[in-house]
C-alpha cells in the first residue's frame, strides 16, 4: 500500500491541500526518521513498514511546524488518538490538519475531515496488548517494598534529560512544570528524589490522555519503562470509572468507588 | 532517643476538616500533636504534588481530608479530588511508595471526634511504621531538614 | 438433597422431641438433608447467661468452632432459645477482638466467623416454593402466629424480621393456606424461663397471650420455639387456673403445621405428645376471616369453655 | 525584604495555659524577615488591635501574622484592623494557635512546639501574601421565595413591601401550607385560617409579588445579587386566565375517593381539585395519577362541564427562567412517617393518628365538621390519650432532637377535646412539658387545672386494639415507676416534625450546608440564624428546624430584612480570593495551553476561553480566563492545570508551598 | 429519707457497671418506657427504670436495695426494654450484671434463691453430661429448693407422652467441657 500512500502525499501536496507531509523516511543506519515533504516529487521519499512507528503527531503543536502551513500527517492507529485527543485540547481544529490514515492492517485510510478520523478511531478500543497487561500486572503483583526497589533501580540511571518529554505529543506546554522554580515543583538535581519526583509528576499530567503511542519509552536513551506508569494508569482508568470520560480526571460520578477513605 | 515521633502534614479543606478540626478544639478533645495542618480552600485545590512535596520536606505520614460527597461547599471540589487521589494513589502503589503513609478522610465540620480519631489512628498506624527513611534517604538534602528540626 | 447444618439442641431430644420429629418429616419434601453437628453440647441457655458472660460465650462458641470444623456454614437450629444464644454470640464476639481471643483461650477452639446460624422461619422462608409445592391438603384455618422474644430481640443483634410486627410466618402459614389473624401479642413474653420455677407467673404470662389469641378468632397457636410450646401447651392448667376460663386452643409448630398441609400424618408429626389436644371445630371446612372490629365471637365458644 | 510583624495571643489562659506564647513570639522574631514579635493577653481586646495598628505604622510592617484562635473566628477582626492602620487586608493571616494547638493538646515542649511551626509556617505565607482588592458586584433586586407557607408569606409581603420584586415558588396547588391546615392556634385559640387566609390574599393581589403554585425550583445558578434560577410551572391542566374557580369541575368528577392531602388522610378528594375552598389561587389541577382520562384515556367530564372551556389535557411543564439577587428558603416540615411506630401500631390502627390529623378532626373546615370522631367507626372517643415525644427524643429512632412544637399541641388538643366533649378522658403522657414562651405555660396550666386533662410521665411503650378498644401501656414514673394500662378510644400521636421531603436535593441545588437531619444550616448558631453559609440564600421558619407559628413569623421577616439591606446597594464587595489565569510577556503571553480541561471542572461555569489579541487585533493565543463574579475559590481548577497557569489568589501555589516547606 | 454522701466513686455501682458492660445510667432520661413494656413489671419490686433512677441518684443504701431485689430474678431477659428504650440503655445487660454482683456479694433475694438454684442445677448438669437432661434437672432442682410435690402431677404425664428420657445423654468430649467451666470459673 506503499504507493498509494506515496500516491495520495503527491495529490495533497500538488492540489496545495497541503504545505507539508510529514511522513517517515530512511535515515541512517537503518533507522527511520521522521521526513517532511515540502515538493510533491519527493513524495516518493516515504517509506511505510514496521519500523515506522515513531507517533508524529509530535510535530503538529510546534510553533515551527506550523510555521510551514497546513500539514498532513501518516497516522497509524495511536497517531489518530494522539489527534483526536489533541483535538478535544484545542490544540488541533478541523481544517488544520490532513491525516494520511493507516489502518492496523496498514491499509490507507481516507477521511474527508477528523471528524471522521475520530470516529473510526473511536470505533477500536483502547485496551493495552497481552504483554503490556503481564508487564503492568508483574509488577502489581511485587510487594510494595519489591516495586519501590524495582524503581529506585530503573530511575537511578535517569539523567532527567527529558527526552520522554520532547518526544511525547501531549507533553506540549510551553513551559513545562518542571521548569517552575516558584515554587520548585520537582527537585532540580537527578538524585532519586528529583528523578521520582518528574516520572511521578509526567505520569500524571498524562493520567486520562495518553494514547500510549510508547514513543516515551522508545526515544529513553537508558530504557527506562517508564511507560509502564501510565500504562498502569489506562488500566486503572478503565476498572475504576468505566473509561466513558473523555477526561477522567475533570468528570467524576458521585458513586465512585472511595473504599479507602474513611 | 525516646520513642520515634512521626511527623504528619494534614491538607484539609475550609469548610469542613478545618471546621470540624476547631470543633475538636471547642470541645477540648485532645489528640496527638504531631499533626501540622494546611488549610486549603477546598481538597479540589490540592495539587498530588503538595503530596510529594510533603514527603520530600521530611513528613512521616499524610492526612488528606475534606467534605463528605454530597457536602461539599463548593458542590463538587471533593468529587474531583477523590477522583485525582484513586489515580494517584493506585499509582503511588504501583511505584513502591508507602501508600499507608497516606491517610484519605472524610471530616465534616461537625465531626470533631472523628478528626481527633484520624489524627490519633494515623499518628499511631506511621509511629508503627516507623520513620520514612526510605523516601527521606532518597535526596541528601532532606536529611539537612531533619537536622534542622531538630535543632 | 441439599445438606445442612443441624444443631437440635437439648429440648429437642427431649421435652420437645415432637419439634424434631417433625422437622425431619418435613424436610424431605424440601429435599434438605440434614448434617448434625458432631458431639454438640447445651448453649448454656439463659442460665449461663444469666450467671456468667464467659460460659454464656464459651459454650456457644464451642459448638460453632465443631461445626465449622465439619465444614458447615449454613447451620439450622430450630430452638429459638438456642438460636438467639448463637446470635448474640457471634455477635459479641466479632465485636469485640480481646473478647474473641479469650473465648478462644478458653474453649481451646478457634472460631473464625464462616459460620451462619438459620432459625427456622428464615429456613423455611428460603423455601417458600418447595413448601407451597408440597402443601397437599391447605391448612384452612385460623391461626395466630406467635414468635415470642428471643427471634426478633434486640433487634439490633438479631436483625430478623420487624422487630415489633413480624410476618415471616404469618407469610408462611398463608403459603400452606391458612389464615393468619392480626392480634397482638406476637412477640410478647410467655414467661418462658420461669416455667419451671414459678408456674403460676407463666400462667399469667402465657394467659395473656392465649387470651388475645382467642378472642382475635384462632383456632391454633403456631411457635417456633420450644419454650414457647411448654409454657403454651404444658403449663396450660396453669394458664387456665390464672384466668379462670378453660382455654383449648391447641398449639402447634410450626413445622408441624406446614406437615399437616403436606398431608403427613399426625403421629408421624408427634402431635400425640401434646398435652392440649390438636383438635379443630370439625364443621368448619374453610377457615373464615374474623372482621377485626367483632373479635371471633362465632369461635370463642368453641375454643374456650368456663371453668 | 520582608518585614514581617508576629503577635502571639495568649487568649487568656486558653493558649498561654498549654502554649509558652513569650517562646513562641521569642522564636518568631529569630524567622529572617520578621521584623516585630511579641505576645499578648488579648490580641483581639481594643489595646490588642491598637498594638498591631501602632507596629504597622511603626515599623512598616509588610506582612501580619496573628497567632490566636481560628482565623474562622477572628481573621476578619484582625484583617480590619490591619486596614485600618493602612495594610492591605489581605497580607494579614492568622496561625491556629487555639482550636488546633493549645486547645487540643496536652501542655508539653512538642505542643509549643507546633504553636512555632504553626507560626513559621504563616510568616513564610505571608511573605507571599500580595496585596488584593476586593471584587465589585451588580446586585438584581428581587427575591426568590421557595415555599408558600406562613414563613414565605411573611417573608413575601415583607420584602414586597418595601418596595423590591419576589418571585414566590409553591410546589402544591396552593399556597397557605401546614398552617392552613391547623384548627386553633396556641396560646389564644384563635382560628388559624381566619389569620392565615388574609395573608395569602394579599400575597396573591400584591404587585410586587409573582406567584408560581404547583411550581417546583429546577435549577440555580450564580451567587449572591446575581442568581438564574429556572422555575418548573408542573402543568396543573387548567388555563389559569380563564378558570373562573366555580368548582364544577370537581363537582361533577367521577373519581373522588382520593385521599386527601389536606385532610392529612381523614378526607376525600375529586381527580381535579381545589385543596381546600380557600385556596389560592382558587384554582383546580387535575391530579394526573388518579384522573380517569390519564390513566384510562376515557372521561373528559371536566372538560363538557367547564363553564369557560379552562381545561387543557395537553398542557405541558413550563419552564421559567428569572433573574433574582437573593433566595429565601422557606419549605417547612413534614411530619414523621408511619414506619416509625410498629409499638404503637400507627398506620395498622386507623384510631392511632398523628397531631396534623387530629388537627384536621377539631377543624370546623375539616372532614367532621369539627366533631370529634374516631376514624374506624365515626363514634365521638370517650377516653383520648395524647402521647407527646412520639419520634422526638428517641436516638434509637434516629431522632435526637426536641420537635419542640408538640408540648403546646399536644396540651392544645387535650383542652379542644374537652372543650368538645366534656364528658370524655384525656390524657397525656409526657416526659417533660416545654413549654418556654409567653403565655405558654399558662396554657398548658389551663389545660391541666380547667380542663381536667390528666398529665401522666411516662412514655409508652406499647398499643395494642383488643375488644375494640386500644390499650395503651404506659407508667407514671412519678408514681414508684408503676405501669399503667389505659384502654382508649383514641390515641393521637405527636409525630416528630421532619425535614421537607426533597429537602436535601433542594440543599444540593441550591449549595447550602444541612444538617444529619436534612434541615438546613444557618451560617451560625447564635449570631447568623437567618442566613445560610451560601451568601444571598437566607432561611426562614421549620426548614431549619421544628418550629411555631411567632418563631416563624419573627424569623421570616427577619429573613426579609437581610434581604431589604443586601437590596439597598447598587453593587456589592467580594472577597478576591478567587482563581487566576496568568498573563505574561510575549510571545508567551501567558503559560495557559488553552487545552480548555479545567472548564468542566469548575462547579460556576466560571471558566471561559478568551483570544488574546496584539493591539493592531490580530488573535495570538486563546487562553482561559476566569470571571471572577463567578468564581467562588475553591482552585479545583488549580489543581488540575499542569502547567500551573492558573492560581488562587490568597491560597497560590507559591504560599502553600511556603507554607509546607517550614513546617 | 435518703441522703447522698457519695458521688461517683469508681467503686460505685454505676461506675463498675459501666467499666464492666459500656451501660451508662447517665444516659436514662427517665422517660419509663421500660417499665411500660415490661411484662414482668408488676413481679418486680423495683420496675428498670427505678433501678436507673436509683443507679443515677446513688442515696445511700439504693445499692444494696438493688443488689437484694426479686426483679433481678425475676427479669427473663425478653429485652423487651432494650428494643423500645429511646436512649439505648442495654437495661438486659444491666441487669445480668447487678445479678452477677448480687451472687458475688451475697445478697441475693430470698425469693431469687430459688432461680438461682435452678440455674446452676442446669449448668451442672451441662457440665457432667454435656447437655441438658430434663429429669435430672427438675429433680436436681426440685431436691435442692425441696418443692419435691410441685410439679410431681405433671412428669408421669410427660414421660407417657414420650417427652422425658430417664437417662441422661452423655456427650464424648466432656473434657472440652471441664476445660471451659474451669476456666471461666463456673
Amino acid at each position: 500500500m506503499l504507493a498509494k500512500m506515496r500516491q495520495k502525499a503527491k495529490d495533497l501536496l500538488s492540489s496545495g491541500v497541503v504545505s507539508t507531509v510529514i511522513g517517515y523516511g530512511e535515515g541512517s543506519g537503518n533507522r527511520v526518521r521522521a521526513l517532511f515533504i515540502r515538493k510533491p516529487d519527493d513524495a516518493d521519499k516515504l517509506i511505510l513498514d514496521e519500523r515506522c512507528v515513531q507517533n508524529l503527531a509530535v510535530y503538529l503543536t510546534k510553533r515551527e511546524v506550523r510555521a510551514l502551513g497546513r500539514p498532513a500527517v501518516v497516522a497509524r492507529v495511536p497517531v489518530m488518538r494522539t489527534i483526536q485527543q489533541l483535538m478535544f485540547e484545542k490544540q488541533v481544529a478541523e481544517g488544520e490538519v490532513a491525516v494520511i490514515g493507516i489502518s492496523p492492517d496498514s491499509q490507507v485510510l481516507d477521511f474527508p475531515d477528523l471528524k471522521s478520523m475520530a470516529e473510526y478511531v473511536s470505533a477500536i478500543p483502547f485496551e493495552l496488548s497481552a504483554d503490556e497487561k503481564a508487564a503492568v500486572e508483574k509488577l502489581e503483583k511485587m510487594t510494595a517494598g519489591e516495586r519501590w526497589n524495582f524503581w529506585l533501580d530503573v530511575l537511578s540511571g535517569c539523567s532527567k534529560c527529558y527526552a520522554c518529554r520532547q518526544s511525547c505529543p501531549l507533553c506540549y506546554c510551553e513551559r513545562c512544570t518542571v521548569e517552575c522554580n516558584q515554587p520548585q515543583w520537582v527537585s532540580v538535581p537527578s538524585h532519586g528524589l528529583g528523578n521520582l519526583e518528574w516520572h511521578i509528576m509526567r505520569a500524571m499530567h498524562l493520567a486520562g490522555r495518553c494514547v500510549n503511542c510508547g514513543d516515551c519509552f522508545r526515544a529513553c536513551p537508558l530504557e527506562i519503562p517508564l511507560n509502564l506508569l501510565t500504562q498502569k494508569i489506562i488500566t486503572d482508568i478503565a476498572d475504576k470509572f468505566g473509561g466513558a470520560d473523555e477526561y477522567a480526571l475533570n468528570a467524576f460520578k458521585p458513586d465512585d468507588k472511595e473504599d479507602f477513605i474513611r | 532517643m525516646s520513642e520515634f515521633e512521626p511527623k504528619i502534614i494534614a491538607f484539609v479543606c475550609n469548610w469542613c476538616t478545618y471546621a470540624g478540626a476547631d470543633l475538636t478544639g471547642t470541645s477540648r478533645i485532645k489528640y496527638a500533636s504531631n499533626v501540622r495542618i494546611v488549610r486549603l480552600p477546598c481538597t479540589g485545590r490540592i495539587d498530588f504534588m503538595l503530596l510529594m512535596k510533603a514527603f520530600s520536606r521530611g513528613a512521616d505520614g499524610v492526612i488528606v481530608s475534606g467534605c463528605h460527597p454530597n457536602d461539599c461547599h463548593y458542590t463538587s471540589g471533593n468529587f474531583h479530588a477523590r477522583r485525582r487521589w484513586i489515580v494517584f494513589k493506585s499509582l503511588l502503589d504501583f511505584m513502591g511508595i508507602d501508600v499507608r503513609r497516606i491517610h484519605f478522610a472524610w471530616v465534616s465540620a461537625a465531626e470533631g471526634a472523628k478528626w481527633a480519631e484520624v489524627v490519633n489512628s494515623v499518628v499511631n498506624d506511621v509511629r508503627a511504621l516507623g520513620p520514612y527513611d526510605g523516601y527521606k534517604n532518597l535526596a541528601p538534602i532532606a536529611a539537612d531538614w531533619r537536622i534542622q528540626d531538630a535543632g | 438433597m441439599t445438606k445442612i447444618g443441624y444443631y437440635p439442641g437439648c429440648s429437642l431430644l427431649g421435652t420437645a422431641r415432637e419439634y424434631d420429629e417433625s422437622l425431619r418429616a418435613i424436610l424431605p419434601r424440601m429435599g434438605v438433608e440434614l448434617v448434625d453437628v458432631p458431639d454438640w453440647n447445651c448453649c448454656g441457655a439463659s442460665s449461663a447467661h444469666m450467671l456468667n458472660h464467659e460460659l454464656s460465650l464459651s459454650l456457644p462458641a464451642r459448638i460453632l468452632s465443631s461445626a465449622e470444623n465439619k465444614g458447615i456454614t449454613d447451620m439450622l437450629v430450630p430452638c429459638a432459645a438456642c438460636y438467639n444464644r448463637f446470635v448474640m454470640t457471634i455477635h459479641e464476639l466479632n465485636e469485640d477482638s480481646k473478647l474473641r481471643a479469650r473465648v478462644a483461650d478458653i474453649t481451646g477452639l478457634d472460631y473464625r466467623g464462616t459460620i451462619h446460624p438459620l432459625n427456622i422461619l428464615e429456613f423455611l422462608e428460603k423455601r417458600t416454593d418447595a413448601v407451597k409445592a408440597a402443601t397437599a391438603l391447605p391448612f384452612e384455618r385460623n391461626v395466630a402466629c406467635y414468635y415470642g422474644c428471643l427471634l426478633v430481640r434486640p433487634p439490633t443483634v438479631m436483625k430478623f424480621d420487624r422487630s415489633e410486627d413480624p410476618r415471616t410466618m404469618d407469610d408462611l402459614m398463608s403459603a400452606v393456606g391458612a389464615n393468619p389473624v392480626d392480634w397482638a401479642f406476637k412477640v410478647e413474653c410467655c414467661g418462658a424461663g420461669l416455667s419451671i420455677t414459678s408456674p403460676a407467673l407463666v400462667g399469667k404470662l402465657s394467659g395473656r397471650i392465649i387470651e388475645n389469641a382467642v378472642k382475635s378468632g384462632a383456632e391454633a397457636i403456631i411457635v417456633a420455639c420450644p419454650l414457647c410450646h411448654a409454657n403454651l401447651d404444658m403449663r396450660r392448667s396453669a394458664i387456665n387456673k390464672a384466668a379462670g376460663k378453660k382455654y383449648t386452643v391447641p398449639v402447634l409448630y410450626i413445622t408441624q403445621a406446614v406437615g399437616l398441609a403436606m398431608g403427613l400424618k399426625e403421629k408421624e408429626l408427634g402431635l400425640h405428645r401434646h398435652l392440649v389436644k390438636v383438635r379443630f371445630p370439625a364443621d368448619r371446612g374453610a377457615a373464615q376471616a374474623p372482621t377485626h372490629a367483632q373479635p371471633a365471637a362465632d369461635s370463642e365458644p368453641a375454643q374456650t369453655e368456663e371453668a | 525584604m520582608s518585614r514581617i510583624g508576629v503577635f502571639i495571643c495568649h487568649c487568656g489562659e486558653n493558649i498561654n495555659g498549654t502554649v509558652d506564647c513569650a517562646k513562641v513570639a521569642e522564636a518568631a522574631s529569630r524567622v529572617p524577615g520578621v521584623s516585630h514579635s511579641v505576645d499578648y493577653k488579648y490580641m483581639c481586646s481594643d489595646p490588642g488591635q491598637s498594638m498591631i495598628k501602632e507596629a504597622i505604622k511603626e515599623k512598616k510592617l509588610t506582612g501580619v501574622v496573628v497567632g490566636a484562635c481560628s482565623p474562622r473566628m477572628h481573621e476578619p477582626t484582625f484583617r480590619r484592623a490591619c486596614a485600618e492602620a493602612g495594610l492591605n487586608p489581605y497580607l494579614c493571616e492568622m496561625a491556629n494557635l487555639r482550636e488546633h494547638c493549645s486547645w487540643v493538646h496536652e501542655k508539653s515542649e512538642a505542643t509549643t512546639r507546633k504553636a512555632v511551626d504553626l507560626i513559621k509556617s504563616m510568616i513564610e505565607k505571608v511573605k507571599l501574601n500580595q496585596p488584593l482588592q476586593p471584587i465589585k458586584v451588580p446586585v438584581t433586586r428581587a427575591a426568590l421565595v421557595l415555599g408558600g407557607g406562613i414563613a414565605g408569606i411573611q417573608a413575601s409581603l415583607d420584602i414586597a413591601n418595601a418596595g423590591h420584586q419576589v418571585i414566590m415558588v409553591e410546589r402544591e396547588p396552593s399556597i397557605g401550607g401546614h398552617m392552613s391546615q391547623l384548627s386553633e392556634t396556641f396560646p389564644t385559640l384563635d382560628c388559624s385560617q381566619c389569620i392565615l387566609t388574609p395573608r395569602m390574599v394579599e400575597v396573591a393581589q400584591h404587585p410586587n409579588i409573582t406567584l408560581h403554585t404547583y411550581s417546583e425550583l429546577e435549577s440555580l445558578e450564580g451567587f449572591i445579587g446575581n442568581f438564574k434560577a429556572k422555575i418548573r410551572n408542573k402543568a396543573r391542566c387548567v388555563d389559569e386566565k380563564l378558570c373562573t374557580g366555580c368548582g364544577m369541575c370537581a363537582q361533577k368528577c367521577p373519581t373522588k375517593k382520593i385521599s386527601s392531602e389536606f385532610n392529612a388522610g381523614l378526607g376525600m378528594r375529586s381527580a381535579i381539585y381545589v385543596p381546600f375552598p380557600q385556596a389560592v389561587p382558587n384554582k383546580p389541577v387535575i391530579d394526573k395519577d388518579h384522573c380517569t382520562f390519564f390513566q384510562k384515556g376515557k372521561c373528559k367530564v371536566c372538560e363538557k362541564v367547564c363553564p369557560t372551556k379552562a381545561i387543557r389535557y395537553d398542557q405541558e411543564d413550563r419552564i421559567i427562567d428569572v433573574e433574582v439577587g437573593a433566595v429565601v428558603l422557606a419549605t417547612g416540615f413534614d411530619v414523621l412517617g408511619t414506619d416509625f411506630f410498629p409499638e404503637y401500631g400507627y398506620g395498622r390502627y386507623k384510631d392511632v393518628i398523628n397531631g396534623l390529623q387530629f388537627e384536621r378532626l377539631a377543624s370546623a373546615s375539616g372532614p367532621t365538621l369539627g366533631v370529634i370522631k374516631r376514624p374506624s367507626d365515626g363514634k365521638v372517643p370517650e377516653t383520648v390519650v395524647f402521647v407527646a415525644c412520639a419520634g422526638s427524643r428517641d436516638p434509637a429512632k434516629g431522632i435526637e432532637y426536641c420537635s419542640k412544637i408538640c408540648c403546646m399541641y399536644t396540651a392544645k388538643h387535650a383542652m379542644l377535646y374537652k372543650h368538645k366533649v366534656h364528658e370524655g378522658s384525656a390524657y397525656v403522657f409526657y416526659m417533660d412539658i416545654r413549654a418556654g414562651g409567653k403565655m405558654y405555660d399558662e396554657f398548658v396550666r389551663r389545660a391541666i387545672e380547667e380542663d381536667d386533662v390528666k398529665y401522666v410521665r411516662g412514655r409508652v411503650s406499647r398499643i395494642y386494639e383488643e375488644d375494640g378498644k386500644l390499650v395503651v401501656k404506659g407508667a407514671d414514673t412519678l408514681l414508684g415507676h408503676e405501669p399503667l394500662e389505659i384502654r382508649a378510644d383514641l390515641v393521637v400521636l405527636a409525630t416528630a416534625g421532619v425535614a421537607s421531603s426533597g429537602a436535601e436535593e433542594l440543599a444540593q441545588k441550591l449549595h447550602v450546608s444541612y444538617d444529619s437531619h436534612h434541615f438546613f444550616a444557618e451560617a451560625h448558631p447564635k449570631l447568623r440564624p437567618v442566613e445560610t453559609n451560601t451568601a444571598g440564600i437566607f432561611l426562614a421558619g421549620a426548614c431549619q428546624s421544628p418550629r411555631d407559628i411567632p418563631e416563624t413569623v419573627s424569623q421570616a421577616s427577619g429573613a426579609a430584612s437581610k434581604v431589604a439591606g443586601l437590596f439597598s446597594q447598587e453593587e456589592l464587595t467580594r472577597e478576591p480570593l478567587v482563581a487566576v489565569v496568568n498573563r505574561t510577556a510575549p510571545p508567551l503571553y501567558s503559560t495557559c495551553t488553552g487545552c480548555g480541561l479545567c472548564m468542566p471542572a469548575c462547579p460556576y461555569q466560571a471558566i471561559e476561553m478568551e483570544e488574546i489579541r496584539t493591539r493592531d487585533g490580530t488573535v495570538v493565543k486563546v487562553a482561559a480566563k476566569v470571571n471572577p463574579g463567578l468564581c467562588q475559590g475553591c482552585g479545583t481548577c488549580v489543581a488540575l492545570c499542569r502547567v500551573k497557569a492558573i492560581d488562587l489568589q490568597g491560597y497560590t501555589n507559591e504560599q502553600i508551598y511556603a507554607e509546607l516547606m517550614a513546617l | 429519707m435518703g441522703a447522698i454522701t457519695h458521688s461517683r466513686k469508681s467503686n460505685s455501682l454505676p461506675a463498675l457497671l459501666q467499666k464492666f458492660t459500656g451501660v451508662a445510667v447517665s444516659r436514662c432520661y427517665q422517660c419509663g418506657k421500660c417499665s411500660a413494656g415490661c411484662p414482668l413489671a408488676e413481679e418486680m419490686d423495683y420496675t428498670p427504670s427505678r433501678i436507673l433512677r436509683m443507679l443515677q441518684l446513688g442515696l445511700d443504701g439504693h445499692e444494696d436495695s438493688i443488689l437484694r431485689s426479686f426483679s433481678l430474678w425475676v427479669c427473663l431477659a425478653c429485652e423487651t426494654c432494650y428494643a423500645r428504650c429511646p436512649q439505648e440503655v442495654d437495661i438486659p445487660k444491666m441487669m445480668d450484671f447487678l445479678r452477677a454482683e448480687s451472687v458475688s456479694r451475697k445478697k441475693v433475694n430470698p425469693r431469687g434463691r430459688d432461680l438461682l438454684k435452678f440455674h446452676q442445677t442446669l449448668l451442672d448438669s451441662v457440665r457432667y453430661t454435656g447437655r441438658l437432661y430434663e429429669v435430672g434437672l427438675i429433680a436436681g432442682y426440685k431436691a435442692r429448693t425441696l418443692n419435691i410435690f410441685q410439679d410431681l402431677m405433671l412428669a408421669p404425664r410427660l414421660y407417657l407422652l414420650g417427652k422425658l428420657k430417664l437417662f441422661p445423654h452423655f456427650i464424648k468430649n466432656r473434657k472440652s467441657l471441664s476445660r471451659i467451666y474451669e476456666k471461666t470459673g463456673a
